[in-house]
């Protein structure tokens, strides 16, 4: 990291980071004592559970939806139980309920002995997903001095994964070090993940985990084809967080979209359900050495950039806390923002600047996420363009770690191949040309950039004491966020969320948490 | 009298236009080629391939100039767009001297198409631009659903609130969503006979006059749209029907 | 077999083309829709003017996005220009032994055109972009006379020395002035009966292979041309003409 | 100005100074000595003589070529004596020498009746400059605020000069502040300047008085429409030189390419012929209040910007003394520079960014000319848009003063009408989005841009010294500059360079002389 430039107060920072961990607490404490049905779909899957039944139910919904209240002992111990009772290979349990075993009936057998086996099945899925830890660190290592600084992440969107993979072999030729297969309109709001390979989705592709195992191979591929390794992103967002977390860890998914409050504000889903979910998903995700995403550039789409600039820093903290107590380290935190200052604003290049430089000081080891222009492209491409070229601009020199590329279509489609390929140039002649620029200059000393970020600074924290005094959901109730109103009990996917029984059981989250030093191993 | 027009680059009627597009062939002295004759094929003479540039091993994209060929005869080109409207207070005006009552207008963007911003821009108190959305016309009734409203529960709701008018908003367009969304509203009025009742209105930034029309709606509004510009349009069309319908049926209107 | 292609956007044969232009028309809806109309006439489909603005009360400029219908057979395109040519090195040796004598050139920019960065990116010794000029060849006795060098004066020059070969450069192309100038060269050269003794090639950044050829030229060579590429094509072709003399006439070359 | 930025030393730069008054002055004597065909054509123009012959030879060529070694004594008495000798108004007498009439061979009468009509004619043409300096400066002052700053430059080049107005009309709705009339090619060559409206220009249009007058006209309409003040821009270049300023000063032209070496290096013009002229061409200049923008940029069209930095530097000192020389101040040396770095070069942006800044520092009155990148542009529209942003982007940062506009199609053709529109959407986009940046940020003590500039300006030091040994003139033979040698006695217009005779005179030169403070009043 670059020392400061903006000067700003750090018993301030400390502050911000005291009320978020005030603003958390009682969120944590909600998120102890529950568990929802895509949480316990999930553990099932890293256990084992897979496949569909004829009518393309997942096992995983199978066996949660068959359980019914019984889902607040845990899922895990039935479907073990059922392995150890039927003396069936996990392949064959899963093909026997997808034909229509119904687990849930059989009798419970001795718990010490389907722990023994949990461990065994909980070995299997570390040991996988450490392997493919290692196999990523390996290869990034390897290939680090071809990678951009930013990386640099474009999407394909075609719906179509076969489609998705020539446009994503055709950009990761062109140079961009993160391919995100853009999800289906209103996946999230499935609350079951779709099975197999699929060529039908509606301005993104279903997010599936053969899908997902069919574009890791082949970004492996055109990665060792140039040497260098190609990153993959999905989305763990939406009802079924936790499940897009576990397929994530098997297949060796890079990063995921992942925000701790974004299905709640953007898509209208319970915040009971989604505290719950993002938590486990993270846990997840932190063991898998995923780097999260958050969504704080969506505030921006609906609120203005430069006088709500403080809803993105505070949400920025708030992700940070929930992502510690998932014991995500600081490195996999891809904190979200975005440049969406409205071009005519004087001085809109200070300001966002400032606001970048601010969210590299606030997180210095963070690698930021920063999302392009969207909301003022229009159909006029070649200004567009200039906005893209600030917007690298920007990234470059206030170091961001993820630029996701602006295309100078952005108002008019979904972006064709050379779209991409534009965005990509435009970002690799910024970057190259103003390397050092960063490291060569300073921030006057209470100039208008120093005194932005000190006001946002102060903004923010005005807006954690106001959370902090209303309580979190309160907060979501009230329209604190993103200018809407989320009641508490409304939105979809409230009726997934079950307390957890004393004896509550979950070998996999018990791993996790000793794993990612939640909890001293016993 | 005939008033042919051309593009004009530096000098009338050059035919100078910019294009760029990608062919799916391999970059290759025989690529740039196929890009020039490609262009001859639009019509253009004197084609310039000045930049070519390959984007994957099968595909290569291309910057060309030319001159096109072609004329347009630009009196014969009929606009249906609404080019003037009133403003807030006319409108306002207009529904007190010709309807003498609130005119209720119900809006949403329907089916899956979450895109907020553009409704609210014309619906919403705080309007667009330092133009008020219709909540703040002291005339008019606006109930604004929201995104990812269905078709039914839009009609629902405007028979509950005896509209006067539906507005639609459509953003998403990939893979022509919005037409089959567009088209299945109609039928749906159709069905329950309330179509002739209703104004109906589309928006978006991919929405054109034209195709609004062409899909039953009475207008559609298309980027840039100022909530004023579809009040206007609302408030003229319900007097020119009611004069209609006074000439036909003999009907009261606005009762 | 046909192998039909159309520009490509994010599906096979979407035809997706972007265009730019300016027409002569106050801004309007009405504009709009011409531009729309002559997207049409161009042969789009699917026609979006995304964006206008006024250029001046009497011009507007638009972006159109569309989706062309007209497609292209590539297995017919056919290109003259050598994909291919010898490196520096390998020209040299084909002098050793196929002309066994030094090969002289003389190039010059012509006419009133001042551009001297293109002819000397060809000939200076340091060449261009890591690609020697043709003044470092061995093998090559190369004169560039600079720029605003009239045709004659080159005439007189190439004689003097016993050229080989002439390269021409034309950068300017405003008014067609290029061909003019170019047409002129190989005027003067078959009035003096020296047409058939040269190889005469030509180069600059609106030069292609076909217009060079039409013109009466040996070869054209467009944008980022290097000395290698216009020095195999010079001694090739002095060889094969050799070769075809041989047969015809019996007649000795190289000597 | 804002304060230092690059640290530079001002011992150094005051060495630089000291090193061009050393190269300037051999210069200055020989050019004091000398007249030329053009001074002589220049100062008649500004008593009065105009018109053309049946076969379109100007008035003023016709006098000087009857003078042939008469020259020597100045061409204005021989103009002034026909006038008292004929009894004609000026009107008469250049219709009479138009058709025929050689007033050569008139006797002289006597030398206190030419002095005394001559300082009634020189009293009009300074009275009619004056009104014109006087009405500029009325209308900048009340325009002020709608300017651009950088003020923005902007082309036509059509050939055809009612075009030409359209355009320029068109350009100036679009937010141009000032519009440049580009001259035919190969009208530098000319050692006449055509008479009257022209239609058939090639890559631009004939300078001529009357088509200076109709595009003043054009300006002064919109400008007063739309509330501006419109600058007229053209060519004092070339072998006509002092004539345009001429005419520039008569018809209120605001600005002109002038440059103390260009015609030498760029267009082989003689180099005594240029060094005489330039300095009669900016004495006129400096009195008509004519802001002059000289050429460096044309060294980096073959040179590179990176190695030969300093020669557009040392070249800046040079124009800057001969400027001073001739009586113009600081504020209208419109110095010229240029974005011409490879865009491939790492770094490339501070480079450029503390070149720029270095003029700005070095000359901290001039309203510096900076001029886009041409050279590296290429069909790839997009990325010269990108090209273009960094320019203005630096442009406004190291606050130039006159911007050209870049072209997004400067490498396929002279500007379409949508090319200007971008241009201007562009600059103006990049200056209010970036105003205050330039008084908001610092460079890096010793950093890539401080050493950059000291590096350049030691290399300038270093150059300078070898010019001032082996002196001007040789300097030029012997390749020092843009990497041509240009022969002394070699060259287009050396034919036209006299000796003074002792009684040599020229009442205009003498007028100006003492206007411009380089001599006492007698
Ligand atoms: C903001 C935004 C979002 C936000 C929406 C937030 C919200 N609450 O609205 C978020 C981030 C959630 C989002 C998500 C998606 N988006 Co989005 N989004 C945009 C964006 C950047 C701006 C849209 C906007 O707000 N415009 C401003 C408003 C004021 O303009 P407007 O909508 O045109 O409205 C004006 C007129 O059209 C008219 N009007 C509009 N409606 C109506 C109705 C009536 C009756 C009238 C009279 C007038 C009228 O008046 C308004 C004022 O003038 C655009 C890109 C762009 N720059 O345009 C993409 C864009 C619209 N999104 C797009 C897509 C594909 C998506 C996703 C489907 C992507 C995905 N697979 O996840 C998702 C899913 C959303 C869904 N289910 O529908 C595409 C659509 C492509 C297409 N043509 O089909 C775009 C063009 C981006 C792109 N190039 O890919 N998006
Ligand atoms: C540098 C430059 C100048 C310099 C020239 C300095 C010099 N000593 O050469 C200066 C400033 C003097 C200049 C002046 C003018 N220029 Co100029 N200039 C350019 C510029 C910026 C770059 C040209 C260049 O050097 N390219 C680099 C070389 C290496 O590329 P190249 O020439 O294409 O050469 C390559 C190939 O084409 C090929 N090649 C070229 N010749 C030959 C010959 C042979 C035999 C072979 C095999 C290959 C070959 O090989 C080379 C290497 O790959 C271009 C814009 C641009 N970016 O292209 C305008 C440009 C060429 N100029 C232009 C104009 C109009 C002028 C002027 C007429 C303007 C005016 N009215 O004053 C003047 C007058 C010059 C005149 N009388 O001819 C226009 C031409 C428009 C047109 N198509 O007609 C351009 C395109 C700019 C524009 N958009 O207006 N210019
Ligand atoms: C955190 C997060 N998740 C998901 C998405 C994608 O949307 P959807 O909810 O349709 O998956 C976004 C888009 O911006 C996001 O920021
Ligand atoms: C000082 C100066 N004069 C004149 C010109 C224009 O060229 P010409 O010599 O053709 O007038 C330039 C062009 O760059 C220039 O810099």
């Amino acid at each position: 990291m670059t020392q400061s430039k903006l000067n700003l107060d750090t018993q301030k920072i400390d502050l911000a980071r005291e009320l978020s961990k005030l603003i958390t607490r009682p969120v944590n404490n909600y998120i102890a004592q529950h568990t929802t049905v895509a949480i316990e779909r999930a553990t099932l899957r890293m256990l084992g559970a897979d496949g569909v039944t004829a009518d393309e139910v997942p096992v995983p919904n199978v066996i949660v939806n068959a359980l019914g209240d019984k889902l607040q002992y845990g899922a895990s111990k039935y479907y073990i139980n059922a392995l150890l009772r039927k003396n069936m290979s996990i392949e064959q349990l899963n093909e026997a309920i997808a034909d229509g075993l119904d687990i849930t009936t059989l009798t419970l057998t001795d718990m010490a002995l389907i722990e023994n086996k949990a461990t065994e099945l909980v070995t299997d899925f570390a040991h996988r997903v450490k392997e493919n830890v290692n196999y990523r660190n390996d290869r990034i290592t390897a290939c680090k001095e071809k990678e951009n600084a930013p990386l640099l992440y474009l999407i394909v969107a075609t719906g179509n994964i076969y489609e998705d993979v020539k446009q994503a072999q055709a950009a990761a030729r062109q140079g961009a070090d993160i391919i995100a297969v853009i999800r289906t309109t209103g996946q999230s709001l499935l609350d079951f993940v779709p099975y197999g390979p699929t060529t039908e989705g509606f301005g993104g592709t279903y997010a599936t985990q053969e899908n997902f195992k069919i574009m890791r191979k082949a970004l492996d591929e055109v990665g060792n084809d140039i040497g260098k390794y190609i990153r993959l992103v999905n989305y763990c967002s939406g009802l079924c967080m936790p499940e897009i977390a576990a397929m994530g860890a098997i297949e060796r998914l890079d990063m995921m979209l992942n925000d701790s409050m974004y299905g709640v504000l953007f898509r209208d889903i319970n915040m009971y359900r989604t505290f719950v979910d993002q938590k486990f998903s993270r846990m997840i995700n932190a063991f898998a050495g995923i780097v999260i995403n958050s969504g704080e550039d969506n505030y921006l789409t609906t609120s203005d950039a430069y006088e709500k600039a403080y809803t993105v820093t505070a949400s920025q903290f708030i992700n940070e806390q929930f992502a510690y107590d998932s014991g995500l380290p600081a490195k996999l935190m891809g904190l979200g923002h975005a440049f969406e200052m409205n071009p005519e604003l004087e001085n809109g290049f200070l300001y966002e600047m400032a606001q970048a430089q601010m969210a590299r000081e606030l997180f210095p080891e963070a690698p930021l996420k920063y999302m392009p222009p969207t909301k003022y492209m229009t159909g006029d491409i070649f200004k567009g363009y200039i906005m893209n070229v600030l917007f690298n601009f920007i990234a470059k020199t206030t170091n961001q770690g993820i630029l996701l590329l602006g295309m100078l279509t952005e108002a008019i489609h979904t972006p064709f191949m050379q779209d991409r390929f534009l965005a990509v140039e435009n970002a690799r002649y910024i970057i190259n040309n103003t390397r050092d620029f960063a490291s060569d200059i300073e921030f006057k000393k209470d100039g208008i950039m120093q005194k932005r970020a000190q006001q946002v600074l102060n903004e923010t924290i005005a807006f954690l004491e106001q959370i902090n005094e209303k309580g979190l959901f309160d907060s979501i109730e009230d329209k604190l966020f993103a200018e809407v109103s989320r009641p508490k009990h409304g939105g979809k996917g409230f009726e997934g969320v079950k307390e957890k029984a004393p004896d509550y059981y979950n070998p996999v989250y018990d791993y996790l948490e000793v794993e990612l030093g939640l909890k001293n191993k016993i | 009298m005939n008033n042919m027009i051309r593009p004009y680059g530096d000098t009338l009627n050059d035919g100078a236009v910019q294009l760029s597009f990608t062919l799916p062939v391999p970059h290759s002295a025989k690529a740039d080629e196929a890009a020039r004759q490609y262009a001859h094929k639009l019509g253009f003479a004197e084609v310039e391939v000045v930049h070519s540039n390959p984007l994957s091993a099968d595909f290569s994209f291309f910057v060309v100039y030319g001159k096109s060929q072609h004329q347009l005869d630009y009196d014969k080109i009929e606009v249906e767009a609404v080019e003037k409207s009133m403003d807030f207070y006319e409108v306002n005006n207009y529904i007190k001297e010709h309807i003498k009552r609130k005119v209720v207008v119900v809006g949403a963007c329907t089916g899956t198409d979450a895109h907020t911003v553009g409704i609210d821009a014309i619906m919403n108190m705080k309007g667009f631009d330092q133009h008020y959305g219709l909540e703040r016309y002291p005339m008019m009734e606006a109930h604004n659903l929201g995104a990812q409203v269905a078709n039914e529960e839009l009609i629902r709701k405007a028979i509950e609130l005896n509209a006067d008018a539906i507005l639609v908003s459509q953003v998403v367009t990939q893979k022509e969503v919005h037409i089959q969304n567009m088209t299945d509203l109609v039928e749906l009025l159709e069905a329950e006979g309330l179509r002739s009742k209703l104004i109906v209105c589309a928006g978006g930034p991919r929405i054109s006059n034209k195709l609004a029309l062409e899909l039953g709606y009475d207008a559609g509004f298309g980027r840039g749209t100022f909530p004023e510009n579809v009040a206007s349009f609302i408030v003229e069309k319900m007097v020119e029907r009611k004069s209609q319908l006074l000439l036909t049926t003999n009907q009261q209107l606005f009762t």
